[in-house]
């Protein structure tokens, strides 16, 4: 398959991975080196990390949807300090390049790990997690465009690497956030992170999920993600990472119709570790022959 | 306690048929073909979902595979056959139970650190295998795999489910209801059988009610003791970090550092969440 | 089973129809009056009334999802006029309460339309949809506190009907919503409206829709519609009418035990017409015996 | 032209059991014991969806019931049997095509307007049925009705398709590839008909294009025709406003003020969005 240009680095394919749906590290205990030689993803996005460690949120992080699943994870990570020394070394090794996401509180928290990422050559690019509230102003970053291009111009000028603004899809006007985040200097946006989501315990009644609420994911959210990407590719230049419920190559296909230059896959790599694969293969057949999708054109003569 | 048993899986799913189902009065048994599969450990589990309409079901799913305990392996080659044991509790595993032979399923595994072989002591420690309801199914393949027949004390909810106990050896049933065996808890057995002899170590599988009485009791009793947990699970392979459960190490993932823990790591087997 | 009081009207049981889900005249054309005898609904809500007639969106009109459906109906309707003249005769007639469902363009046109049923006591209620751009602001009412605020303070005063505000989840933040039109004088508020989706023609790659985007409901919402309906109830005190993806009585219930007043009815109905008459029966069983839930809670010893 | 014919539905959907299934070529037609429903009148049809997992299907789908003509009633009290013609195109089809003896499906129905009788004239004119592909299974339960048979000029894809046409009596086929009957489109032998004589009321079904053709050549010919449409429905029952389709006189319900229309009504049959 033809190669990707995504913010000057060259991918195999245009599929990669959502941020926190695939723990390279764990699958290679769990498959072993099989994993490195039939990876799924053409750039590896890791888990959001933090400046300070984070054990999550208490169980049950997890409740299933009709096609998809509700997960209240709560961003456990080893923090900045242990990436560096456990993670990233052990992420180098992965056979297409890396990038890392990362989410502060504060402006300044962002800065410090946008810095500390900068610094080192085995990170290609860096995303932004956005969704989550700016403790000093208390509005969500990337619901509101001003927190967004504020932020932005406070790390912008800390790296020269690819700066990827994750958008949430829980606000009034993505698209706003997205053209804001490009004025300000954003490489790139990717989206869509979670929908904010909500199940009770069939018999207490109270909230399911150890963090009360949590992110819809899956099939259940792809025609809101493809209505944002396309709304957003409208707004914007620079290139999209396209991504919610995609779990087929014409998944992937409708996303970069839509105006994505990449598609991230997440909740179909829990049913299947190597969909990556799988939807790039499918994707690529998909545009060899499109005619393919046409078949039920001429179910009926 | 000598080093858990983990062999890797292959990172792709396998599509298998489903060669017979039995049923064991409230469980079905589920015999796969899976040719070229690794064996699995006792104690390891696999992520399955039907290969057809995995979905549909009751509120609209399941959607996700699902967890299950290796509950035996037959390998004679150049076949493999695993086989699971079901209880039907929800959409998932009503729609596994439906499968007939023919039928097709998809398969991750063998995935998860199982038990650790008995520790060769001193002091020798006879194994003794506890389990409660479709709990037993991984200490079936244990018992198999252990050189000697090792006691196996099952609990069920009542007769119905009482069958399941057909698929152990040396078995001492309890029942809820009294309608088999002993008119009780499996812990009651279980007690019995410490003091008759303590120089024991205990592999335990069940509902976390049981798993923390087994618990509870080895503590106190100084009794080593290899637990097999549940949580709800999504990837079966470290990617969601949504079954972890809490250890004296802090939050772990069950499917990756688990399903078996031992005892020790443990303040409690009460996993909210799990085992519903 | 015990009526339920909602803004002062006495309902048999808690469950309505979502606006637009069910045309109980053309359901009387298809069913005979047969459909009075068995009316799945304690009280009915009719399809968004404008001041001029529309005739609605081009098709294709729909486009199915895992779990749900994108529609781009565009409101069809009579108009004013029209639904004064031909519907709400028909609609009189009915044996539940009607609550009628009005949209407007800008502030005026929905104070005339709220004036002109406040004249009809064959009106039970009024409910504001609110999911459309002001043309004066472009803001859309319903994703800003300040303009559903303003659009309140404006009808407020022209009618002692109950008002209910019914709201689109197409926004930052909901409750803020919620609570600005509780405080501008709303009697209750709906919520969720459709999201905003989208699908591809798997042939053209264009947009599928006549409509070109549409709105998503169904099972695919449900947890997302939990979410909203229980943070609005942590923000006001007015009744809520809960809605999204209800296909079950424990669905009901769980929007009820969130803090839902009523429960609306969309999708399922066009699964099954009676739907809402299952679910209120689901429902009333439930909550008899709530062990019933546990079943699962026992199945494992 | 005489008074449409409805027959109306109860409102609630009926649990009714496949009796058989049979194939004929590329097509299923299922059979299914409808006791108590009412009799549908030809052109009506009914909104159907498996009674066990309806969903989990390709891209997680169907989800909603899926529109189908009734293409035969088969009375002999106290047994009414209903017939449908399937052709799996989709998700929703496919499951239902699964359907074997003995399992469930949901019927809504019967819906919409149907066929109206011919007009008695004068002028007298002879019924002429013309279908295209799954098309025709409305015109089989016409054929039924109309006293003496009526010729049914039917065009297919191909030699698998065109064994349909032992669906109904008194056929001329025309097949796309020529394998069968006729090389060439349904419309020639249309003309040819016409050509012997005009004085005909033309029945029809069949994908858009071939709808269309046959309403620009009725009309050019002044023939009066009964076109049966398609479009995407949800619902079935004019609740979701998703099925209309353009006329004259502005956008229609086809659901319910279709799925038959007159020509008359209509500047073209090619529905968007409508007919793959
Ligand atoms: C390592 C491991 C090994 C296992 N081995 C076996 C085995 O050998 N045999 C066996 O029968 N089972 C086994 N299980 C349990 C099995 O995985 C579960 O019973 C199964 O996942 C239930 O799925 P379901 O759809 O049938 O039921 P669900 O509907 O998923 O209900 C199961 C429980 O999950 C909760 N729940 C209810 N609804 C939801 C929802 N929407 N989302 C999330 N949770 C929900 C409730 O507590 C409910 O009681 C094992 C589990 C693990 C983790
Ligand atoms: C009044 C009426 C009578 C009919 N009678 C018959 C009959 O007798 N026999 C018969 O076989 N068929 C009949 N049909 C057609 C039948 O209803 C459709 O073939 C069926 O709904 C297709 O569903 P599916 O899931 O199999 O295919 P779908 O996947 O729904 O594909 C069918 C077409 O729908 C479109 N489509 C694709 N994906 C989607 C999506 N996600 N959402 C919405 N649209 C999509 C495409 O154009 C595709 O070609 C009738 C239709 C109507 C309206
Ligand atoms: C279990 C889980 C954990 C996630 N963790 C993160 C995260 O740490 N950082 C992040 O930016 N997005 C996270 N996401 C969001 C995904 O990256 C992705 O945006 C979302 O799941 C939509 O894609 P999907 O429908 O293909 O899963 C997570 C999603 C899931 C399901
Ligand atoms: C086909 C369709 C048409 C709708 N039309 C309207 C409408 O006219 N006015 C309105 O306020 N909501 C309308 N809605 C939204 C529903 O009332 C409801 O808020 C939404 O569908 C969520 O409920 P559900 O998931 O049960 O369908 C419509 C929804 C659908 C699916
Ligand atoms: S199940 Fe996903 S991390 Fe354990
Ligand atoms: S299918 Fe819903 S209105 Fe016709």
């Amino acid at each position: 398959m033809s190669t990707v240009d995504f913010c000057g680095l060259t991918l195999a394919h245009p599929i990669v991975n959502g941020s926190g749906t695939f723990d390279a590290i764990a699958a290679r205990r769990a498959f072993g080196d099989a994993l490195l030689e039939r990876f799924p993803f053409a750039a590896f996005v890791s888990k959001t990390v933090t400046l300070a460690p984070r054990e999550g949120n208490p169980p049950p992080r997890l409740w299933e949807l009709p096609g998809g699943l509700i997960n209240s994870i709560g961003l456990p990570n080893k923090g900045l300090g242990g990436y560096l020394a456990h993670d990233l070394p052990q992420l180098a090794e992965l056979p297409v390049p890396l990038v890392v996401n990362v989410m502060g509180f504060t402006r300044e928290e962002v800065a410090r790990l946008v810095e500390a990422f900068d610094a080192r050559e085995e990170v290609a690019a860096l995303e932004l997690n956005v969704s989550c509230p700016n403790v000093e102003t208390g509005l969500v970053m990337g619901a509101d465009p001003a927190e967004t291009a504020g932020l932005l111009e406070h790390v912008r000028p800390l790296t020269r690497k690819p700066l990827i603004v994750k958008l949430t899809p829980n606000a009034s006007d993505p698209p706003a956030v997205a053209a804001a985040a490009q004025e300000a200097g954003a490489d790139a946006v990717s989206l869509i992170n979670t929908l904010k989501g909500m199940a009770l315990d069939p018999r207490t009644r109270e909230p399911w999920l150890g963090g009360r609420t949590g992110g819809v994911s899956g099939a259940a959210v792809r025609a809101i993600a493809l209505a944002q990407v396309h709304a957003v590719a409208e707004r914007v230049t620079i290139p999209i990472v396209g991504m919610g419920g995609v779990q087929r190559g014409r998944d992937a296909r409708d996303l970069l119709d839509a105006g994505a230059t990449l598609v991230a896959v997440g909740t179909e790599s829990f049913r299947e570790p190597l969909a990556g694969a799988r939807i790039a293969a499918e994707l690529a057949r998909l545009r060899q022959q499109p005619e393919r999708d046409r078949a039920p054109a001429t179910a009926r003569p | 306690m000598s080093a858990a048993a983990r062999t890797l899986a292959p990172p792709e799913r396998r599509r298998l048929a489903v060669l017979e189902r039995q049923e064991y009065g409230a469980y079905v048994v589920l015999s796969c073909a899976d040719l070229d599969g690794p064996r699995p450990q006792p104690g390891q589990f696999a992520m399955l979902m039907a290969a057809e309409r995995w979905g549909g079901g009751d509120g609209e799913r399941p959607f996700l595979p699902r967890a299950f305990s290796v509950m035996r392996v037959d390998s004679a080659p150049p076949t493999q056959v695993l086989q699971f044991l079901l209880e039907d509790v929800g959409p998932g595993t009503h729609r596994l139970c439906e499968l007939r032979e023919d039928d097709e399923l998809w398969l991750l595994g063998p995935l998860g650190i199982g038990f650790a072989p008995p520790d060769p002591g001193p002091p020798a420690r006879r194994p003794l295998l506890v389990g409660g309801g479709v709990g037993i199914a991984p200490l079936a393949i244990l018992q198999d795999e252990l050189d000697a027949d090792a006691p196996a004390l099952l609990g069920f909810r009542d007769a119905a489910h009482a069958e399941g106990a057909a698929l152990l050896r040396a078995t001492r049933v309890a029942t809820d209801d009294g309608s088999v065996g002993h008119h009780g808890l499996v812990t009651d057995l279980l007690v019995d059988e410490l003091d008759r002899d303590p120089a024991a170590e205990v592999y335990a599988c069940g509902p976390p009610a049981m798993l923390e009485a087994v618990r509870a009791l080895c503590a106190e009793r100084g009794v080593p003791a290899q637990l097999a947990l549940e949580s709800g699970m999504a990837c079966g392979f470290g990617a969601c970090f949504g079954c972890v459960v809490p250890t004296r190490s802090g939050y772990v993932r069950l499917c990756l550092d688990g399903p078996v823990l031992d005892a020790a790591e443990l303040e409690s087997c009460l996993v909210p969440g799990a085992g519903h």
